[in-house]
């Protein structure tokens, strides 16, 4: 009985029915197909899939290497400095190395990227400097000056938000006949958005060329994936709006290579959208001010610990003899230095300019906030900041 | 030069701005076959083919947030919420993207998108379609509001509002949609956003209004210049935000009185705006207190009693004439 | 290349990738299943799935067919009003009389019901009285207090928005222990607010007793099924979250009340949420304010003309001897006399009320309110309506 | 008595009115086994378990959507949205539902809630997480709004509003969440919503702020007493709706003088409201115009520049000055 408790037993209700029983099954049924579970390499970087290995020459090998590499150095070293206090709250991206950079390895310049948060290495990759993602994190606002060199999003703070917007970008590019595509990415928290859902629909309905990535980490700060979806495969979702989805072992950077290059061309190519469920895991902290020993067991982050997309990776480039123990330390040497030039010219560039906080709200400022900014230029004046 | 309704006049203009700019692009429920519920968008799907008006799925959230992208993709989205109730579906790509990116993006990203909806009571609707929320907007920063109040500033404000380079939150008062016809001229024009207009000039108090209060507006000062002997001036806001505050200054600088009028909820209204910039800017010339006849803080009722709920020309008349009896 | 002309030649952009094509199939797969459809009477009232078919006796059977006879006696009788002046715009249910009755037959007057405003002839069958919903559809807020003999919700005119709640009487249910459930519906139009997504993973996630009932009848207003979702059967949305689903055929009053017996069962049963798709078709106008012609063509309303659910459940009475021309007609003339009766009472009961505005909005006025009603009630007092 | 923090005495006030009543019950994203983001909720999933303490999916909509449907059900859910920047994801529910059930069912279902959210800037948060938005709230007609500015108030403030009868939003400013302790006596406590506080009674001028505006408002008194010699009277609002006029007025009648402070967007905010009723209540007494300082109408800023965004009390003490000196 509910608490509120309905007069449901009164006189006027209505009549009770007559229960009835349906064991038996129909005779028609509609099949909802299949999903396919993309992997090359296993845990120890050996091939398990030839049949979707990608074939890249070793050169491009190496630079997705050096990109995983330098997405967790970087990672690293921000994490050090915000633990030193020299930057603010920021989500690393420990472990989903693979899924960053298969995500964007596929894409062309010209193509639209819309990250989430955790997307540091893949917008490294696609043309970010790191001085300037550091300014950002450090709460400058001109880290948010978006690359000339390719077409970017503004990172999404705000779960499942930017979906919407990549969606409408790629239904830009269908109405103009544009050859480029959309690639975004989520997390497995966002997929309860739905904002989301809506975007999928939209996509689907228009056929806009968009790749949805749901980068399935295991957890949405302290919600597991059991307690986040009713169906714990996030490619699912795909066959409900029409959108043809793959699940790819996300920490298997060439998995990720093949389903990314297989949905961005099925896009490209005029066929819509595409669902790519990359499952990996959240190897660090949701963010830097977050302490996931609350609510999460070493254990199971020791089971990842031997799922690493970089040693993995390491691995198999070794096995093909293209990289030994001392090219990966000199590797790891070069971009070490790359990293903390970049901390170096960032600290040059951090002075906050304050003056500045009305100037990109409007084109033209109008009159009544010409007013605001002038009591607010006194203001600065008065502490003695300009 | 041709009589047209309101709903003609936006259609007018929407056509034109189409016609001048092929980046202009129309989304939305029903907008395309159907040519809208109310028939704004007629013919325009004929005129220029489903690449450019889109009939979208029933998701207000995603028409806003989709059109945020096709303005970061560089084209210029007139994205119509069906009723203006349904804008709070919306709220979220609104504040934060809608009004942000160009902000979020370093003006990397300018959002030059229009996204209009009629709003108000006086139809005789079913709940949530008689809402006037437009002081959501006002309080959200990085937006325009913009309210016509006939087919003429209608049909200008709308072609403003589409070729300017941030996004517009247009409200269209449904009431006024087919009310009366009003001469349009036949070469486009337009109008600039952020100015009010004195509608009717005089000298004893000063009477504010916008969108579908305008009616009740000057009948009541017709009412109160024919029968009472009261030289009321009328000045029709147009543009909630930016708000024309020195247009208002000036004039209650001269009348020392002042009513304000909207149908929205009185709490944190756009009259609470007025009444504030007002006390900033020409209080030494206030000789009364200024009045709000505005909606109630109530839910919009339901429509056998809407009239009794909508600000009429004789509440306006009595207030009007507190405030000059006021000493 | 976008309108904008993203200057993606500069120099430092991001490397093009080498491509990668990926023609063959994973080795592993996911089977996302099927879904039944459910359908007992074919368009002739012959039944066609026997094991199916739900055992109820003759008298419940009756009382069924003048549920469905009712609601549309009942709406045409609105639809007379309303053009004669007497109502506001409401959405006809002509054609779906057996979605209608075969969804709330199998529920207990206990259970929960959530519908959408389309669903008049099932909130008669709730225990709502007509003259009730005409004063409602009428505008006259009186038409709002829900019988106090069952548990309803308000009908929802905000697409989708009451799926959330009728959901969270579910979890309630559930968190209770109690051994109701909740049932709701909207339109196939609704399947597309992402706030429905969002209640199906609610609702998976925490195993609450409630049944979607998505009423997919081809149009949203002017927005055929095709043009709304990438995928036309919506019962394949519940895959992606987890939730069981059937199709059934909407026009088949049996094939529903099987369907939805199944659902209701497996909902109280622990089993957690189901989704019904019911596909069946709008006959009528959108609402009293919209003119279909515009955007459909005559040959589909025809052909649906055919598929008729009243006319179809009439055959099989009549062909289990349960019914015959003139036992119709008496029904029709019982039922018509309810009708008349409900809306003369109607008549007397529609009184406007304009002094109650402030009366519900808070258990108690706050006393800023009690001010502004004062002003209200002076304006009342003007105009001599008090 | 017990010392505690504002997040301290949030607790205590959740588990006070769980133990109290069984309807009570908590939802949100991570405020069960993780405590709250902000610790708010933290050891109440041990102790009320699983069926009164649940962890949400990811989807602010839906939570305020089945709390609302939970409220219908006799429970009397507390939502938490993570933060108010993600309140406006739910808009629709709020308004939609939350906010009108009552009045939808004519009063068969009074929504019995509260949506907690932590409002507010100065934690050098990234972007969206530092709104205070409270005005929408304000203008949405059947919601209550609720904003303590310390441990005490906070906790009898909470207990208020989960044994309201009628939706409650309640914002915690949670630059005050660690900032200080206060005395917080062991047995329940309560406060009525709908009241404000003269919490420093003075003659000269009115200066009224809320939540985590106390502190520099505070300090502004302080300073303007002791430096100045102005005999400033400093009003905490408490509640923003239902709102004390009649605290206000009274105030103002006695010293002629105002200026509101708040963090939100100044245009249709808070303040401009209270200067409305001011204006509608205590006109023949004002001396000079009502001033505000509160935040401007600009997306707040990125966390290096925020504390010159934000109302601090040397632009309160320039604001009050400026007043007092008005001829
Ligand atoms: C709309 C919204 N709600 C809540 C938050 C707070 N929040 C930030 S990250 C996060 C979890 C996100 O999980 P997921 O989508 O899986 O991404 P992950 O962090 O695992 O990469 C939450 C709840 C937010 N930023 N936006
Ligand atoms: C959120 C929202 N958006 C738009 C509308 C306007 N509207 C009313 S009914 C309708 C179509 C609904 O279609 P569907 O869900 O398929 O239900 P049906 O009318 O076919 O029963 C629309 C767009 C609304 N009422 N609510
Ligand atoms: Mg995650
Ligand atoms: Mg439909």
């Amino acid at each position: 009985m509910s608490p509120r408790s309905a007069n449901s037993t009164a006189s006027a209700a209505p009549v009770e029915s007559r229960p009835v029983r349906v064991d038996s099954n129909a005779v028609e049924t509609i099949d909802l197909g299949r999903v396919e579970v993309i992997r090359v390499l296993d845990e120890k970087g050996r091939v398990v899939d030839a049949s979707v290995e990608p074939d890249l020459p070793d050169a491009e090998l190496l630079r997705i290497y050096r990109g995983m590499v330098r997405s967790r150095r970087f990672d690293q070293r921000m994490l050090a400095m915000q633990r030193q206090g020299e930057m603010g709250t920021f989500a690393p991206g420990l472990g989903q190395e693979a899924t960053q950079i298969g995500q964007v390895y596929p894409m062309r310049p010209s193509d639209w990227y819309s990250p989430s948060y955790r997307s540091i290495g893949a917008q490294v990759w696609r043309g970010w400097t790191m001085e300037q993602l550091l300014l950002l994190w450090a709460g400058y606002f001109e880290g948010f000056a978006i690359p000339e060199v390719a077409n970017e999003l503004p990172f999404s703070i705000v779960i499942g938000s930017h979906v919407p917007v990549a969606t409408g970008v790629a239904m830009g590019i269908k109405v103009r006949k544009d050859d480029a595509v959309v690639v975004t990415n989520f997390g497995d928290g966002a997929s309860s958005q739905g904002v989301v859902a809506e975007a999928f629909n939209f996509a689907a309905v228009y056929k806009a060329p968009i790749v949805f990535i749901v980068e399935s980490n295991g957890w949405a700060i302290s919600t597991p994936l059991e307690k986040q979806s009713g169906n714990t495969v996030l490619a699912a979702r795909g066959v409900g709006f029409g959108i043809p989805a793959v699940r790819v072992d996300g920490n298997d950077v060439l998995g990720m290579i093949a389903a990314c290059s297989r949905a961005i061309d099925h896009a490209r190519g005029g066929g819509g959208p595409y669902l790519v469920e990359a499952v990996t895991y959240r190897m660090s902290l949701h963010t830097t001010a977050d302490d996931p020993k609350v609510y999460r067991k070493d254990d199971e982050v020791k089971a990842w610990e031997g799922k690493c997309p970089i040693l993995r990776f390491e691995s198999y480039l070794k096995s093909r003899e293209l990289l030994d123990d001392d090219a990966i330390a000199q590797i790891n040497e070069e971009i070490e230095a790359e990293v903390i030039a970049a901390r170096d010219r960032f600290r040059e560039l951090a002075v906050a300019r304050p003056e500045e906080i009305f100037d990109f709200v409007y084109e033209q400022l109008p009159e009544e906030l010409r007013e605001q900014k002038a009591e607010y230029l006194e203001r600065l004046k008065r502490k003695g900041v300009q | 030069m041709p009589q047209l309704t309101m709903v003609e006049a936006l259609n007018l203009a929407l056509g034109e701005s189409m016609a001048a700019d092929d980046r202009v692009c129309i989304m939305g429920e029903d907008v395309g076959v159907n040519g809208g519920v109310f028939r704004v968008t007629k013919g325009l799907l004929e005129r220029f083919g489903a690449d450019r008006v889109l009939d979208t799925p029933l998701a207000e959230d995603s028409i806003i947030g989709t059109a945020v992208g096709m303005a970061v993709y560089g084209l210029k989205p007139v994205a119509e919420i069906q009723f203006s109730g349904f804008t709070m579906q919306a709220f979220d790509q609104i504040e934060q993207n809608m009004a942000r990116l160009r902000n979020r993006s370093r003006s990397r990203y300018p959002i030059s998108m229009v996204m209009r909806a009629p709003y108000g009571g006086g139809i005789r609707a079913v709940e949530h379609h008689s809402e006037s929320r437009e002081a959501y907007w006002a309080h959200t920063p990085g937006l325009k509001v913009v309210i016509p109040s006939g087919p003429r500033n209608a049909r200008a404000l709308l072609a403003a509002s589409i070729a300017d380079p941030d996004p517009v939150v247009f409200y269209e008062p449904k009431a006024v949609y087919r009310a009366f016809r009003e001469e349009v001229s036949e070469s486009p024009e337009t109008m600039e956003i952020g100015k009010a207009q004195i509608v009717r000039p005089g000298g004893d108090v000063t009477l504010i209004g916008y969108g579908a209060m305008m009616r009740p507006v000057l009948e009541a000062a017709d009412d109160l210049v024919e029968e009472h002997g009261i030289d009321v001036e009328v000045i029709d806001l147009l543009s909630i935000k930016p708000m024309d505050t020195e247009t208002l200054v000036e004039s209650v600088s001269r009348t020392g009185r002042c009513v304000v009028v909207h149908e929205g909820p009185r709490m944190c209204g756009i009259a609470a705006e007025i009444i504030a910039r007002l006390n900033e800017h020409a209080f030494e010339y206030l000789l009364a207190p200024i009045r709000r006849v505005t909606g109630f803080d109530i839910h919009f009722p339901y429509f056998q009693v809407e009239k009794h709920y909508l600000p009429d020309s004789d509440s306006i008349v009595v207030a009007v004439k507190e405030t000059m009896q006021w000493t």
